[in-house]
């Protein structure tokens, strides 16, 4: 097949719009980083857990499917406060190796619960009504109608997460925590319930990008966890550790890339151009790109 | 003879101008004092003289050798070790073993050498810790974790460790800050031991009474320049050191 | 009793494939290239059995050193960051080599069978013990003499100034580095020991499973070999051991009288663990018990 | 407390009785694939049609032994999970702490082509240390595994032969349909193995055109050229979930007819983008894999005509039977749970055939006899009809339909038996 410049930019674009999944997933990240400086592995598993029950408790109680996308993020916001206390909250913060680990067995823990539950078969996840109908022409370029929806709502999420964390009193008590713990202590502010509170905003995002992934994908099924988990750190570490802003951009990207990759060295070669790009991206700007210089004396 | 030799240095953080164009020796057993109020410049001196981070202009020399470009460790071979102003141990590893740590047999020996050093617990280097213990009266504490040690011990192993690379500049960062003054006069002996074994001293302090029995010679340091040197009796009376701190 | 050797086979590799990641974890570096050097060693001994008919143990002595000699490479650049970016090139990392032995296909006849790698459709036939009349307990045997070798010398490296250096790097990267020690350098030394060891374990394992493909180098099992000193403890080596034995003799083969719930009592059994033992099973207190129950304590410290 | 010394009585007294009964002799078997894992519901399908098949044999009386005893069968049925290493740790067990006769299993062509290594490569090689016991497999596809070693054997269904007859029947049915386009997951053994190897081969050979032209080396023989019907196609990976480029290149290629070799999955998050973007070819053909109720629950609507050759669909008396047992038994039927219940039959029609005491003492000899029993098989009694086994190979040759994705079920098109 000949490729031409039309399929090059259409591919890119389809990637670009498809990224706005991992930077759904990497904004979680993020969030729960910059509260915590933990990393939160059971995060893209907690998320699609939302998706999961979202769906189940639709389909128990014969609710009307787009109500799904309601239920996930909720019960996602739920499982992130439940991860919180069984992997976070009681271990000693100074142990990071401690509290990542617990969260690696939540991610098992999460993913063979969706396995048992469902058998691991994949199940029909409802699309995005009108949106997964529609697709854009422009000039001789096609969008995805759902996936410019995604798009415009981890834009729509980044924003408000942003607002909320500096124009918000739980904003400022979040900040306050993750930047000096034992002032904000002194200030009266309880840290567990702000982190859990973190978890919470984050898990309800998570949620969602679960559902918006899943409708995507149109199925959904355990398999989706573990490349999300990935992609969603490399979105995470790329835009910078704790820039939302950063993840966002750096999700987008990495989708860009991948589409391209396939499209130019075919499938079983495009992981490994993205991941020496990647290796090679950290060596060489080992912040990131919207990443603060840590570690001075 | 000058040990460290500090010319023309300026380092900047974003806006804020750190260093300003500083100039500082310390000479062959001297001690020397480095005085200024809160965010003048300080702890950035002493961590450009280690390296932690590189300077913006300038050179810094000890003996003859210009640091510019060294890694730390680089620097620690030629005869710069340094304690911090929040203590900085290694907190899993016994007291013995971080003194351990530091150890070496400055300059000679081949790579096989270095290399057995690694692997071997050379008697030199088993006496050299314990003979740093005793000064440090850490002798009975020796088996113990690092931090579980109480603070002013860990002030102590801290200065210890320092001392077991056999250092020709010792950089002090506040080490008094939280002491009381019975450990003032006992860490002023010290630095005075110190002095006796060749070493010479830069010490960054704000207790006074420190400072001002201690020192040899004292540089003032104000929003990165240097505003006074000298004596500490002369200092004393500066007009513009009291001006820099107490805004008069 | 095929079956009990059959686990303690399984065990040996894991045991070294988590000591290749407790050597780098005692610097505080938090590696999940492991699997790459693992399937490194898998291949190349594998490669060299079946290809070229060599003898066993110089197969599995080049496959470690290949293995090493790619940790060294690697460390160079991987090591000047860390954290959880160093996790990320990590995981870059082997996912580079999972995927470029998922291209390669490299096949002649030997003895009019064609083998070697196969891509996707794996490398089978790597048949040496079988094939040689090895009985199980002599595999058995080689497995658990390579680990306790390697126990041994971590062990010993606790004795010495280098195993206080590694741990000093893990302490206080800055303190260390200050204090004379070269820490990018040691870094290094200690990423090509893991990949040596890593690289053995990888070549035990192909020749036990006769059978590799890519699928068996995954992310999860890099997981899995980080996970065994962070759930043992880095107090000491032997927190390693004994975690492998909970996770893979315990949590994986002991739990199968539990049928269907045995996977989902795995992870909350870890999560359990870290919470009431956060710096691992056998964390300091475990370490004080056994060292006075067994009256030794004056000798182990120091 | 009175009352329930005396009922611990009674159970002790009623245990004490059971106990003769208990010594008589059992046919152990063992079964082992997924239970754990994404393809968990492959391990359960085979265990609740395995459990169907022993309750059957059961009900009947039993097995009929070596002295014209009957013995009843029992199973013990293992999680080996997707893990090659889990996998030889299970055959291992069986082999060595059990005394069953002969293993069914596992589910993953990988843990297959992992633990088939682990068995004795020829029997009376007495250098070769392999495990000696058989095992008949059901689910594992993946083209000629069996050959590992001669104590490894299998029921599963023959693709070559499937997909040579899927495409005859197509050509002679759709004339309009002259060129063909596909992909695949390529790292999946199974998928991208039958459609390099196979499937492209078959449809060549009859007639269909590649169509973009024909692809170097391929002729209609099996596995030639099967490198650049890779490159030639347009592939994507198992956990792979966007299909957007795939999709168009599908689309621009214009052919008549779309082959898409994958397991569910991705067939049904595939299928979905084609959807979206317009691009439905007048004919769709799928992997054998796919012909099961998970693409069914995963994208009923987009699969819709989809065909699909299988060895197994209810449209027999015996096969709507096992479907509706293993329903019961929380399972379903497929073409590779199905096999299971054929295997358990097979292995009563061996064990009767070679003469079994059922006595542990002999195990080893009887895992012997058991296995020269499965090689001397000609023909077996499968579900849809009789099945030949391949000599030497210890594969078999399976009846087989094609069904095709109908509304939400999967309905016989074709039936060649």
């Amino acid at each position: 097949m000949v490729i031409t410049s039309v399929d090059v930019i259409q591919s890119i674009i389809d990637g670009i719009l498809y990224g706005s999944i991992y930077a759904l997933i990497g904004v979680g990240f993020t969030l729960i980083f910059g509260a915590m400086q933990k990393l939160n592995m059971a995060y893209a598993a907690s998320s699609i857990a939302g998706a999961y029950c979202g769906l189940g408790i639709s389909a128990v109680l014969s609710l009307n499917l787009l109500v799904t996308f309601f239920l996930g993020p909720l019960v996602g916001g739920l499982i992130g406060i439940l991860v919180y206390l069984v992997c976070f909250r009681f271990i000693p913060s100074r142990e990071h190796l401690g509290s990542l680990m617990a969260s690696i067995g939540a991610l098992f823990l999460i993913d063979e619960i969706i396995v048992h539950e469902t058998d691991g078969s994949p199940l029909n996840f409802p699309e995005l009504g009108i949106f997964s109908e529609a697709y854009f022409l422009v000039g001789e370029f096609g969008f995805r109608g759902d996936l410019i929806f995604v798009l415009i709502v981890s834009l729509l999420a980044m924003t408000s997460i942003i607002l909320m964390l500096y124009r918000t009193k739980y904003g400022l008590a979040a900040r306050a925590v993750s930047q000096q713990m034992n002032a904000a202590i002194l200030c009266g502010i309880n840290p567990h319930k702000v982190n859990a509170s973190t978890f919470f905003l984050a898990g309800v995002l998570g949620g969602l990008a679960g559902c918006l992934a899943a409708a995507a994908v149109g199925v959904i099924s355990p398999l989706l966890i573990l490349p999300l988990t990935i992609k969603g750190l490399i979105a995470t570490v790329i835009g910078g550790l704790g820039s939302i802003k950063g993840a966002i951009i750096a999700g987008l990207l990495l989708g860009g890339f991948e589409s391209l990759f396939l499209l130019v060295r075919g499938v079983n070669e495009r992981d490994i151009y993205v991941f020496l790009l990647l290796f090679l991206f950290l060596v060489f700007k080992p912040n990131g790109m919207f990443g603060s210089i840590i570690d001075r004396d | 003879m000058t040990v460290l030799s500090i010319k023309n240095v300026s380092k900047r953080f974003g806006g804020v101008l750190a260093v300003d164009d500083l100039d500082l020796t310390v000479d062959k057993g001297e001690i020397v004092g480095l005085i200024g109020p809160n965010g003048s410049g300080k702890s950035t001196t002493i961590n450009l003289i280690c390296g932690v981070f590189p300077m913006d202009k300038g050179s810094i020399k000890l003996f003859d050798n210009d640091l510019k470009g060294l890694a730390r460790y680089e620097r620690s071979h030629l005869g710069i070790a340094r304690t911090y102003q929040n203590i900085r141990l290694f907190g899993g590893l016994t007291v013995w073993q971080n003194v351990w740590i530091a150890t070496r047999q400055n300059g000679i020996g081949s790579f096989a050498k270095k290399l057995g050093a690694l692997f071997l617990r050379s008697q030199k280097s088993v006496e050299a810790v314990d003979e740093l213990l005793d000064l440090f009266a850490l002798q009975n504490k020796a088996n113990i974790a690092a931090e579980n040690l109480s603070f002013g011990e860990q002030r102590r192993l801290e200065l210890a460790r320092a001392l077991a690379s056999e250092p020709k500049l010792l950089l002090l960062d506040e080490p008094a800050a939280g002491m009381n003054s019975e450990e003032v006069q006992e860490l002023r002996d010290r630095i005075f031991k110190v002095r006796d074994l060749g070493i010479s001293v830069l010490l960054v302090e704000h207790v006074m009474e420190l400072v001002m029995n201690v020192t040899d010679r004292i540089n003032v340091l104000n929003f990165g320049k240097k505003i006074a040197e000298g004596k500490p009796n002369a200092i004393q009376g500066n007009a513009l050191v009291q001006e820099a701190y107490f805004g008069s | 009793m095929e079956y009990y050797f059959g686990i303690l086979q399984t065990l040996g590799f894991h045991v070294l494939l988590g000591y290749s990641a407790y050597i780098l974890l005692l610097t505080g570096q938090l590696s999940l290239a492991q699997v790459g050097f693992f399937a490194i060693g898998a291949y190349a001994s594998g490669i060299l059995t079946v290809l070229f008919e060599w003898h066993i143990f110089p197969a599995l002595f080049i496959g470690a050193i290949a293995a090493g000699c790619m940790a060294f490479m690697v460390g160079f650049p991987a090591l000047r960051i860390k954290g959880l970016m160093l996790v990320i090139a990590t995981i870059a990392f082997s996912e580079i080599v999972r995927l470029i032995f998922f291209n390669l296909r490299w096949r002649f006849e030997i003895n009019g069978l064609e083998v070697g790698p196969d891509g996707a459709q794996g490398f089978r036939e790597i048949r040496y013990f079988a094939a040689n009349g090895w009985e199980i307990y002599e595999i058995v045997w080689l497995i658990w003499t390579m680990v306790a070798v390697a126990t041994i010398l971590l062990w010993w490296l606790d004795q010495i100034k280098a195993g206080a250096i590694l741990r000093a790097i893990g302490s206080d990267e800055l303190a260390a580095e200050s204090s004379g020690i070269n820490v990018t350098s040691v870094k290094i030394v200690a990423m090509a020991c893991g990949g040596v060891i890593a690289g053995l374990s990888g070549g035990l394992y192909a020749h036990s499973t006769t059978y590799v493909d890519h699928n068996t180098f995954t992310v999860l099992l890099a997981t899995f070999a980080v996970s065994y000193p962070l759930v043992g403890g880095l107090k000491s080596v032997f927190g390693t051991l004994a975690a492998v034995i909970f996770i893979q003799g315990i949590l994986i083969e002991g739990l199968r009288f539990l049928g269907d719930y045995r996977t989902i009592l795995f992870g909350a059994l870890i999560i359990l663990v870290m919470n009431f033992k956060p710096k691992g099973i056998v964390d300091e207190n475990f370490v004080k018990g056994i060292s006075e129950y067994l009256r030794l304590n004056k000798k182990l410290i120091k | 407390m009175r009352n329930s010394i005396i009922s611990w009585k009674y159970f002790l007294a009623a245990y004490l009785i059971a106990v003769p009964a208990m010594s008589e002799t059992t046919i152990n078997i063992a079964g082992w694939g997924a239970k754990s894992g994404p393809l968990r519901s492959f391990g359960v399908n085979s265990q609740a049609i395995i459990d169907a098949a022993i309750t059957r044999v059961n009900e009947n009386g039993g097995v009929t032994l070596e002295d014209g005893t009957k013995a009843m069968m029992a199973v013990e049925y293992y999680d080996s999970g997707c893990n090659a290493e889990q996998g030889i740790a299970v055959a291992r067990k069986v082999a060595s702490e059990t005394n069953a006769l002969i293993g069914i299993g596992p589910t993953c062509s990988g843990v297959a082509a992992a633990s088939f290594g682990v068995f004795q490569k020829k029997v009376d090689d007495a250098s070769d240390t392999g495990l000696q016991m058989a095992l008949l497999t059901d689910t594992a596809v993946r083209n000629g595994l069996a050959k590992i070693s001669q104590w490894t054997f299998r029921n599963t269904p023959n693709e070559p032969d499937m997909y040579d007859k899927l495409f005859a029947w197509v050509a002679e049915n759709r004339p309009e349909i002259k060129t063909i386009y596909g992909g695949t997951e390529t790292d999946q053994g199974h998928s991208a193995g039958t459609y390099s190897k196979v499937i492209v081969q078959a449809a060549v050979r009859h007639g269909f055109e590649w169509v973009n032209g024909p692809i170097e080396g391929v002729n209609g023989t099996i596995v030639e050229g099967f490198k650049n019907v890779l490159s030639s196609s347009s592939n994507w990976l198992m956990a792979d979930t966007n299909f957007s480029v795939q999709a168009r290149a599908f689309k621009k290629s214009g052919a008549d007819m779309f082959i898409v070799s994958s397991h569910p999955f991705t067939t049904c998050g595939f299928l979905k983008e084609l959807y979206r973007q317009k691009g439905m070819p007048k004919m769709l053909v799928g992997l054998t894999s796919s012909s099961s109720a998970e693409t069914m629950k995963g994208c009923s609507k987009q699969v819709e005509g989809m065909i699909i050759p299988t060895s197994f669909a209810p449209i027999t008396d015996a096969a709507k039977e096992v479907a509706a047992l293993a329903e019961a038994n929380g399972g379903a039927a497929d073409l590779h749970s199905a096999a299971a219940w054929e295997n358990v039959m097979i292995i009563k029609q061996v064990i009767e055939s070679v003469g079994i005491t059922g006595d542990p003492a002999n195990l080893q000899d009887e895992r012997r006899k058991i296995r020269d029993g499965l090689e001397a098989l000609e023909t077996t009694e499968g579900l849809l009809g009789t099945v030949s086994r391949v000599q030497d190979e210890g594969e078999a040759l399976k009846p087989y339909v094609f069904v095709q994705a109908q509304s939400g079920n999967w309905e016989v098109i074709h039936d060649p038996r």
